[in-house]
């Protein structure tokens, strides 16, 4: 089969880096909601904390 | 070890002559099988890679009906737990449950075979016979052992009866492939060609592959 | 403590990583047969390569597990394996663009190479499921690592199995290995690889720094509040279950 | 240690399928043992006439007595029994009494819901309370009475 001309192919091309690109970010996402809930479960905690020993 | 696996073996065989809930039922799926394909392809004979394709499938998908049940019998009435209370080496549950279900397996190929002659083989099956047997016995034994892993993994689950083939159909396909292309020339419309070797090989391979395999971690699915 | 260390594989994951990309457009000439399009090879195939060798560590990581019986070997295994089905992804979308893109089709049968990664992938793709339906945290994490022994001694066996039922067949259309490749293809091409390393590294170690992290949480959270708040019922998971109160060893 | 132990819960660890004789030939086999052990058992626990139809046909108190027949088959050290009587009438009881009961010569863990019973036969008294022993003593020491406080 002949190569494609550049026009064609390229859109093929960008597709295929975008796909790769796009899943990165998707993973990103999914540890940013990770993050996320650290982060609210560390602020649950810190304020047991404060209760406990409230301080002076 | 060798008189844990005939225990083991000869229980399992007299529990399938009891209840006949396996093989029978694998072997009407087979030719109920077959009876569709005919339907399915519209066609009355097959031969060739096309013949080939469809018992090999057939067989497959019989051998999961086996593969589910394989260790139903020890989940639900206690057997686990009678085996692991006796003073027996591991291994001679998979050896034994291996063993079991090539007999099983050997058992519905006795029916399956016949039939597929019968209903939808266009070239006369003697000729093949003697190498089908071969392919057939290397296969079998792939099937036997990663069926009794996935299996074994399989029977603790909630889903069990998703999981099972779910886990053996994709680790089963080398088997398939192999021995589909192994019984091609066998079941040519002009009279069976030779066998390139090495079909025969990647199947021996395999079974050796996960028969070591399956030696190396069965212990683990068994300590409660 | 996995963040450590993470900073520096993040930079050079990025430098790597870019650079690799830079020498597939700019760097790399168009290839003689298929053009401009065959750019696609320098991040389908390390991807593609990432993700089994991710596969094979994930059985190694689940061979210590069993022998340490140390619950983070098994949640090692369980990120490698989880990332790795992230990268199959990636390798079958994009060499489905390739083959439509060559072929003028998503998919063909002819390429070893690819069926062998969909079936691996369809294999891998029980592991969740696997775990997913096993209660008892310690029963999962064992099962988890007997199918990931399992799987990995399966992945060489399939592609050998698959490549010799087509490699008589059908003439191999596109090199996947590095190995005939003319210098400056190579060079692009074994960059990315490394930078595609880099980046299955880099997210490996931050996802098990994650996990980490909200295990040493909970463990807090225990310690503060003893019985009067009790820890969220965090639901069943597929994830191995993140408590410091590992098993005894002795078994 | 495996092997020493006779185990009786409350699933009979025998195949419904098979006949009484046929599960105890199994464990037999599995254990070692001589097929006349399980011939001597199926006598002595009135089973040997109803040995050879399959367990989902018999009785609950029958297929009992069979796994008390599988109990002591390996000759164990220790026993550990959980409702070691439950679904058996006193003929039953009177036959497994020197296979699993004070009389049979081995060291018994017996779970038991039946504190009078329990304590008549006890020389050890273990009461757990939320994981917790709350009772350790001699049978002697303890009355009905303790035991029963413990459910209040």
């Amino acid at each position: 089969m002949p190569a494609l001309p550049l026009d064609e192919a390229g859109k093929y091309v960008a597709a295929a880096y975008v796909v790769f690109i796009g899943l990165i970010l998707v993973y990103v996402a999914i540890m940013a909601t990770k993050l996320a809930r650290i982060e609210r479960e560390l602020e649950e905690l810190n304020e047991l904390a404060d209760r406990r020993e409230p301080s002076p | 070890m060798r008189r844990t696996v005939a225990a083991l073996l000869r229980k399992d065989v007299l529990l399938e002559l009891r209840t006949k809930e396996t093989v029978p039922a694998m072997a009407l799926f087979a030719v109920t099988t077959f009876v569709v394909f005919h339907f399915g392809l519209n066609r009355g004979s097959v031969s060739g890679d096309l013949a080939a394709g469809v018992f090999w499938v057939t067989l497959l998908f019989a051998a999961m009906l086996g593969i589910n049940r394989l260790f139903v019998a020890e989940r639900e009435q206690g057997g686990f737990d009678a085996f692991l209370l006796a003073p027996a080496d591991r291994t001679a549950l998979l050896v034994a449950k291996t063993a079991a279900l090539f007999a099983f397996l050997s058992v519905l190929e006795l029916v399956a075979v016949p039939a597929f002659a019968l209903l939808l083989l266009q070239p006369s099956v003697w000729p093949a016979l003697p190498a089908l047997v071969g392919v057939l016995a290397l296969a079998n034994a792939g099937v036997a052992v990663v069926g009794t892993l996935a299996s074994a993994l399989a029977i603790q689950t909630r889903a069990r009866d998703l999981i099972a083939p779910l886990l053996a159909l994709p680790l089963l396909i080398p088997v398939v492939l192999a021995a589909a292309k192994a019984s091609t020339p066998l079941l040519l419309a002009a009279g069976p060609g030779t066998i390139a070797a090495r079909w025969p090989l990647i199947l021996g391979l395999y079974d050796l592959v996960f028969a070591l395999t399956a030696y190396a971690v069965f212990d683990f699915l068994l300590e409660d | 403590m996995y963040g450590k260390g993470l900073r520096a594989l993040s930079l050079a994951t990025t430098v790597v990583l870019t650079g690799a990309f830079a020498l597939v457009f700019f760097y790399a000439p168009n290839d003689a047969d298929q053009g401009f399009i065959q750019k696609i090879f320098y991040v389908h195939v390390p991807m593609a390569i990432v993700a089994l060798c991710g596969f094979i560590a994930g059985g190694v990581m689940a061979i210590a597990h069993l022998r340490t019986r140390a619950q983070k070997w098994d949640m090692r295994s369980y990120v490698a394996i989880h990332l790795s089905l992230i990268l199959g992804v990636g390798v079958l979308v994009t060499g489905s663009i390739w083959a439509k893109a060559s072929w003028g089709h998503w998919w063909v049968w002819n390429e070893p190479t690819l069926v062998s990664f969909l079936i691996i992938f369809l294999l891998y793709a029980c592991y969740q499921p696997l775990r997913f339906s096993i209660e008892d945290p310690e029963r999962q994490a064992r099962y988890a690592s007997v199918f990931a022994i399992i799987a990995g001694a399966f992945v060489p066996l399939n592609f050998l199995a698959v490549r010799l039922a087509q490699a008589y067949t059908h003439p191999r259309v596109l090199g996947t290995t590095g190995g005939s490749l003319p210098g400056d293809m190579r060079l692009t091409f074994l960059v990315a690889l490394a930078g595609m390393v880099l980046l299955f590294v880099t997210l490996w170690k931050y996802e098990m720094t994650s996990k980490h992290a909200a295990m040493q949480l909970r463990a807090l959270r225990r310690k503060l509040a003893g019985d009067e708040a009790p820890v969220r019922a965090a639901g069943r998971s597929a994830a191995p279950a993140a408590t410091l109160h590992a098993r005894p060893d002795t078994h | 240690m495996r092997g020493r132990v006779g185990l009786l819960g409350h699933e009979p660890l025998l195949y419904r399928d098979l006949t009484g004789r046929e599960n105890l030939d199994y464990q037999a086999r599995l254990f070692g043992v001589d097929g006349a052990r399980v011939e001597e058992l199926l006598e002595r626990t009135g089973m040997a006439r109803r040995a050879d139809e399959p367990l989902r046909t018999l009785s609950r108190g029958m297929v009992q007595r069979l796994a008390v027949c599988r109990t002591v088959l390996h000759d164990p050290a220790l026993l550990l029994l959980d409702e070691p009587l439950a679904n058996l009438d006193p003929a039953a009881v009177e036959a497994v009494e020197p296979l699993i009961g004070r009389g049979a010569g081995r060291t018994r863990v017996v779970t038991s819901h039946d504190p009078g019973a329990g304590l008549r036969e006890a020389d050890l008294v273990l009461g757990l309370r939320g994981g917790r022993a709350v009772i350790a003593a001699g049978a002697q020491e303890v009355t009905e009475a303790d035991v029963r406080a413990l459910y209040r």
